[in-house]
């Protein structure tokens, strides 16, 4: 069993052993912390030298059918690397931050067990190095993900929100799906390995390559909530539970990013430059309509839901630029918003649990008053999304920019990519304005309803651990990028390469 | 010690304050409040070691993103530009943290204060040493927060919750245009780094995107240096503590505009209609808040719309032919006199229990001698009486726009130099003669020497600094010449002070009522009702479409597709088996003949 | 000696013998006679399968018993079949009293 | 023959007929009856004596013999009413008449078909169909017949369970 396998695989474990009656907030969080030394070992010894984009380190391959090749075959590389580093850290953290085994209403090994399942589910499809388990896994983590906001969401929408995410997702991944069947169709259909489809992916007719790009780019698109398939999350993280939203928004979501640059890209470079221009007006939809929808949002987790969905626009700029600056930029900014988000609604849910409200009206202001270090954190967190120098998210998004206007250095002609930058550029201030006014209204101010206030106890010691943790590694990625870009550089190479040739 | 062990230092030290009291030292205010004294007088001392180093100092860099060509670092740069500026920045930063060591003493959030002082310490260290526009950036939005955190100090006031929001959401349009900037700069020249582009900048053809990239990196310096049309958060930031007030929003921070116009001179230097635009936007801020300023109650209001007024000034001059240098000279001198002036004030308001309004003092020249001088010394400084350093920088601002041939430009300096000795007046005779005009200034008594020390030091700067200009390296002059300039800002001054003296003199009441001045122009309602139509309409529009067009379109309508084929093929469920068997055997039938035939 | 028959004289005795099970199971509501006509059904069916083995001779000219094999496992699952729907009938009729098809309509709605 | 053949072809559609036609379940079931016995001589025709008597022994005399057992013990009476539905009549009708069309379009042009039914010769003519399909049932074929064997035992035990039980 190799590291990754186990590191897939430790929460699969752990889920049996809850159901086996043992203690279900112990097991998850042993497990959870298995993987991250897991997870920092791998990174302690990987290589920086991986050379083609085929090549993953930490291999391994178990044949479960011969005609297709079909192997349960994991491997990481620099990409995969990154996005389990932030799954482990945001699982950890989720499992923390979940309520105490007495205060879960309902059954706590199911709690328990679904935050774990969409953990391995996530890590699963990161890892895999066969087409197949990419897919499977990644359906997978949807299961809990509707079960948790049905069951254990709040607001008296939940069945009904479950529902649609149940049914979006389940589009998506069919229309993925599609495209998926369509592309091995096109290499040959003998094997689901990345490797083998790479080695004949640039002969797919550019004919071919336009449409199943199109039917990639919807499908992924809405698993990442790309404008305008995005209506799902919003609701669908403002009633899940804490743990739920932070996996999703934080670690799940990510995968149809992975997805565009692990299969769309390298194999479809054709068809990714003939939709270029969709891509560009669709996630101007992301960043500009719906930033400003997220400004006229009245509660806190709604907020943050559309947040959620706007920052994907950046990472899709950075995809739609296609050059080695902007892709790191992308992949940086899918960690970095991970975690950002995950912290975000992780402190949303505890200014939740005391309050009992997240509608901004009702909360008043002035909470910083009663619970400093909540207010603190919360100001980190926020600005981390706003994008503040020191976080990871303000190097990611300037290497967005960055990348939007490399590819006019020779001809220094503004085309349509430059112009999406530009605009795209203003949603750094929207983004400001939404959560600059949330910050001020719940937090600033003077003290509302203090009666009714006075028994708001600041966050504990154990709330504040998983904060503390994301934000370490947020800040720690922001003042040294390098610790990640390292490992990213030459994967992204060989797929912008593929990308120009 | 060598240059990279000073300069790192320079740098790091604040941060490692900031850090020190963040993590550890919250709890014990004084402690907290020393470090942070202390981290700011080391770097005073730095800094005047820096001084010895040669033009063509630098650190060594550190690597902060490297991918492939494309490389940015944190690179210190030593020039005297950046030497200049730092004895600036540590010297007004040091009398600004002594002085709140007496200003904020009961502070409840004293720890918190000097933890925001300190980090603005960093960032603005990071923007004078700077070498290249992205780190100039990262810094630059590094001000930005500890000027959010600093304004929003007393966050439990509404006024001030929402200053510090307004401050921070201003500045980041402004960003919004510098990055664009930046992202030009860098197309156009292919570096971000300030050499490679000076280098590069004369290679450069297209000359309408060099003026775009260097009007949008003057974005930057109009929403940072509060100029016009983003100069509105500035009077607004006069919630936070005095102190804050005179180190950030008057000496140092919103000085940083001009300070990066001059940094990046020679790229101004050749977008002739980028510099011109700049000049006519320095100006013509520099006029409509010296007209605001006549109308303002509020002592740091006056001192806001001031600020406003000669950093027009300096702005104006960045725009200049060959007037980057009287910029900075001005921008040197001004920022001992108005840290002076804000401190003053603060001395003031903290002797009348933080009461702000100047029609609720006067007579406080008796109770409070030394801030009476010293607050008149300020004054002559900013009124360029001569002899004083704020005459001679702002001389040297009128001689540039006289001599580029910009006679709009100089015009507009002219009109403020009579201007400013006016409101000044007023300012002064309201608030400091006459008899006291509530309890609290009857009351009022001077400040302790921890307060009054850093004014007197500042009083003497702000006569002296003009003629110590080794800081500056010879970019300002004591100079004078008979000109038309000359004779004009002289007799400026004699009517701006005569005519304030007559109007104010002995007066309770503002015996002027302008409401379009009072009201700021109007545009802070402007804004406001733009701000609405956005957030609330714009934004409410948006959520209507996302809601009502786009969730329909992409949940409902499948939902609906979906829920009425389900119930068309439930039709078909009438369970009857045979029925059942009827359908069953007909597909049978058809498959088969289709299959067949 | 020349019968006349071919092996087509079979199979349309089949196919009725098919068309009119089909038509009673489709006709008859009563569930045994249904029943019944399944029966027929597959011994129509079974005719086939006769009338194939014994057309398709080898090359000693015998018959294709592997056809023959097979409508002997169908008898035994036919019996088998039969046993088990009659019981589920004797069942049925216990719950519901008839053996009326379109009394028993509890799937609907 | 060909005589014989029409007459044991029409016993057994007229049997068949009677199934359908009769009121009386119990009147269906020797039609049935009747209807087996002409496939079995169809079956003796074809020179397949095995079968034709297992269909008889089997079908006619057991399965039918339950039927009519089960008839008896629910004491069905003859339906009552009007017959037939008019719309199960007329779907009767389309189904079954297109199933017919089908059997004639496809026996009208199925050309194997048109060969003649000539009699058993030589060694054919010796071996009898008992011990030929005896040999492959237990050669070839002896696993098929132990899984029928344990169906048959499935099913005996799942009929003791369901008449036992009562159905709700």
């Amino acid at each position: 069993m190799t590291l990754v396998e186990f590191i897939v695989f430790a929460p699969l474990l752990a889920v049996l052993a809850i159901l086996f009656g043992s203690p279900a907030r112990a097991t998850a969080i042993v497990a959870a912390v298995a993987n991250l030394a897991a997870a920092g070992l791998m990174t302690l010894r990987f290589p920086v030298e991986v050379e083609s984009k085929g090549q993953v380190i930490f291999a391994s391959s178990r044949n479960l059918l011969a005609s297709p090749n079909l192997n349960l075959a994991f491997g990481l590389d620099g990409i995969s690397l990154v996005l389990v580093i932030l799954t482990v850290l945001v699982t950890l953290a989720a499992v923390w931050a979940s309520p105490a085994e007495g205060r879960i209403k309902g059954n706590v090994k199911l709690y328990y067990s679904s935050s774990l399942l969409i953990a391995s589910g996530a890590l699963g499809a990161f890892c895999a190095t066969d087409l197949f388990f990419f897919y499977a896994f990644h359906e997978l983590a949807l299961i809990p993900t509707f079960l948790m906001i049905g069951i254990f969401g709040s607001g008296e929408n939940r069945k009904r929100t479950a529902w649609t995410i149940t049914i979006f997702l389940g589009v998506g991944s069919l229309i993925l799906l599609a495209g998926l069947i369509a592309l091995l169709v096109e290499t040959g259909g003998k094997s689901f390995a990345f490797a083998d489809l790479y080695a004949v992916g640039d002969k797919i007719p550019a004919d071919a390559q336009k449409n199943i790009y199109l039917i990639l780019l919807i499908g992924f698109g809405i698993l990442v909530s790309l404008f305008p398939f995005h209506s799902w999350a919003p609701p669908a993280y403002a009633q899940a539970p804490t743990p739920v939203a932070m996996l999703h928004a934080g670690v799940l979501k990510k995968f149809g990013l992975y997805g565009l640059i692990r299969v769309a890209m390298p194999l479809l470079p054709e068809g990714a430059a003939h939709w270029q221009t969709l891509l560009l007006v669709l996630l101007l939809g992301n960043i500009l309509i719906l930033g400003l929808v997220t400004i006229a949002q009245r509660r806190l987790d709604t907020l943050l839901g559309y947040s959620s969905v706007m920052h994907m626009g950046y990472v899709f700029l950075g995809i739609a630029s296609g050059n080695t600056i902007g892709l790191h930029g992308a992949v940086l900014l899918m960690f970095a918003h991970g975690i950002s988000i995950a912290l975000l609604f992780a402190l949303a849910g505890a200014v939740r649990e005391r309050m009992g409200t997240l509608d901004m009206d009702e909360l008043g202001g002035g909470l910083a008053k009663k619970a400093p270090a909540l207010g603190l954190l919360f100001g980190f967190a926020a600005f981390a999304s706003i994008g503040l120098p020191g976080f990871a998210n303000f190097a990611a998004e300037v290497m967005v920019f960055f990348g939007s206007f490399q590819p006019i250095l020779e001809t220094k002609k503004l085309g349509a990519l430059q112009w999406a930058g530009i605009l795209s550029l203003w949603g750094v201030v929207i983004s400001a304005v939404y959560m600059l006014r949330a910050y001020r209204k719940i937090f600033k101010g003077p003290l509302t309803d203090k009666d009714a206030k006075a028994g708001i106890a600041d966050l504990t010691l154990t709330e504040r651990a998983p904060a503390l943790l994301l934000i370490v590694a947020l800040m720690a990625v922001g003042f040294v990028p390098g610790l990640l870009l390292k490992y990213l550089t030459p994967t992204l190479e060989a797929i912008a390469m593929s990308l120009k040739g | 010690m060598d240059v990279n062990t000073i300069a790192w230092l320079i740098l790091l030290l604040p941060l490692a304050s900031a850090a020190v009291i963040l993590l550890g030292t919250k709890k014990s205010a004084g402690i907290s409040a020393l470090i942070s004294t202390g981290s700011v007088i080391a770097t005073l001392v730095l800094s005047f070691l820096l001084l010895a180093q040669p033009d063509t100092a630098a650190a060594k860099p550190l690597q902060w993103l490297s991918l492939g060509d494309f490389e940015v670092t944190i690179g210190l740069k030593l020039d005297s530009l950046a030497q200049g500026m730092m004895i600036i920045v540590t010297g007004i930063g040091t009398l600004v943290h002594v002085f709140s060591l007496g200003y904020m003493h009961d502070d409840a959030g004293k720890a918190r204060f000097f933890a925001g002082l300190s980090q603005f310490m960093f960032s603005m260290t990071g923007i004078v040493l700077a070498d290249n526009f992205a780190m100039m950036f990262i810094f630059w939005e590094l001000v930005g927060v500890s000027s959010y955190i600093l304004i929003g100090h007393w966050y439990d006031k509404d006024s001030a919750a929402d200053a510090a929001k307004k401050a921070f959401l201003v500045n980041r349009i402004g960003d919004f245009g510098f990055m664009i900037g930046i992202l030009l700069v860098w197309v156009l020249t292919g570096s971000i780094y300030f050499d490679e582009i000076a280098k590069a900048i004369g290679g450069v053809q297209n000359a309408n995107l060099l003026n775009a990239a260097v009007l949008l990196v003057f974005c930057g310096a109009v929403g940072k240096s509060a100029q016009l049309p983003l100069h509105v958060w500035l009077p607004d930031a006069m919630e936070g503590p005095t102190p804050v007030s005179a180190l950030i929003h008057a000496a140092t921070m919103v000085a940083a505009g001009v300070y990066m116009l001059a940094r990046v001179s020679f790229l101004v230097g050749a977008a002739e209609m980028a510099a011109d635009t700049i000049a006519i936007i320095g100006g013509a801020t520099a006029l409509l808040a010296a007209l605001m300023a006549t109308q303002q109650n509020d002592i740091k209001r006056v001192l806001a719309y001031s600020t406003l007024s000669q950093l027009g000034y300096m702005i104006m001059a960045q725009g200049l032919h060959d007037g980057s240098d009287a910029g900075m000279f001005h921008l040197y001198t001004h920022a001992w006199f108005k840290a002076l002036l804000f401190l003053g004030s603060g001395a003031v308001i903290f002797a009348c229990h933080h009461e702000q309004d100047i029609w609720k003092m006067g007579g406080l020249r008796q109770k409070m001698p030394i801030t009476f001088w010293t607050f008149l010394i300020g004054t002559a400084a900013l009124i360029a009486v001569p002899g004083t350093s704020g005459f001679w920088s702002k001389e040297a601002i009128l001689e540039a726009a006289w001599h580029d041939h910009n006679y709009l430009v100089w015009g507009l300096g002219i009109a403020v130099a009579f201007l400013t000795p006016f409101y000044m007046t007023r300012l002064f005779v309201v608030a400091f003669l006459g008899k006291p005009r509530t309890k609290d200034a009857d009351h009022a008594h001077e400040v302790s020497p921890i307060m009054w020390v850093p004014l007197a030091i500042l009083a003497v700067m702000a006569v002296i600094s003009a003629y110590i200009t080794g800081p500056l390296e010879a970019k300002g002059h004591v100079a004078f010449h008979m000109s038309l300039t000359a004779i004009l800002s002289l007799a400026g001054l004699v009517v701006g002070v005569l005519a304030g003296w007559k109007l104010y003199a002995g007066c309770d009441r503002d015996p002027v009522n302008i409401k379009l001045f009072a009201n700021k122009f109007y545009l802070d309602e402007l804004y406001l009702g733009i701000v609405r139509l956005f957030q609330d309409f714009v934004g409410m529009t948006f959520d209507a479409v996302d809601r009502y067009l786009i969730e329909p379109i992409t949940v409902r309508l499948p939902a609906l597709a979906a829920m009425s084929s389900g119930y068309v093929l439930r039709l078909l469920q009438v369970g009857n088996l045979q029925a059942y068997g009827f359908l069953f055997g007909l597909g049978a039938v058809v498959l088969i003949w289709l299959i067949v035939f | 000696m020349d019968t006349g028959l071919t092996l087509n004289h079979f199979l349309a005795v089949s196919g009725i013998l098919f068309a009119i099970g089909l038509a009673g199971v489709l006709i008859r509501r009563n569930i045994i006679v249904i029943f019944m006509c399944l029966e027929l059904m597959l011994s129509a069916a079974n005719l086939t399968l006769v009338a194939f083995s014994r057309f398709n001779t080898g090359a000693n000219g015998a018959p294709d018993y592997h056809g023959q094999v097979l409508l002997f496992f169908i008898i035994t699952v036919a019996a088998a079949e039969v046993a088990v729907g009659l019981a589920i009938i004797v069942a049925l009729f216990r719950a519901r009293e008839t053996t009326d098809v379109t009394q028993i309509a509890s799937m609907k709605n | 023959m060909t005589f014989l053949f029409y007459i044991f072809a029409a016993l057994a559609i007229v049997g068949g007929i009677g199934v359908v036609l009769n009121r009386n379940p119990v009147s269906s079931a020797f039609a049935m009856i009747v209807s087996f016995l002409g496939l079995a001589a169809l079956y003796i025709q074809l020179d397949a004596y095995l079968v034709g008597t297992l269909q008889i022994l089997v079908y006619a005399g057991a399965i039918m013999v339950l039927f009519l057992f089960i008839i008896m013990l629910l004491d069905i009476k003859s339906e009552e009413g009007r017959q037939f539905g008019v719309f199960s009549t007329a779907g009767a009708v389309v189904v079954a008449g297109g199933m017919l069309l089908i059997v004639a379009k496809v026996l009208k042009n199925f050309e194997a078909g048109e060969k003649a039914l000539t009699p058993l010769k030589g060694a054919a003519a010796e071996t009898t169909d008992v011990s030929a399909i005896g040999e492959l049932l237990f050669t070839t074929y002896w696993f098929p017949v132990q899984v029928i064997g344990m169906l048959l035992l499935v099913a005996t035990v799942g009929v003791v369970v369901l008449s036992k039980r009562e159905l709700r």
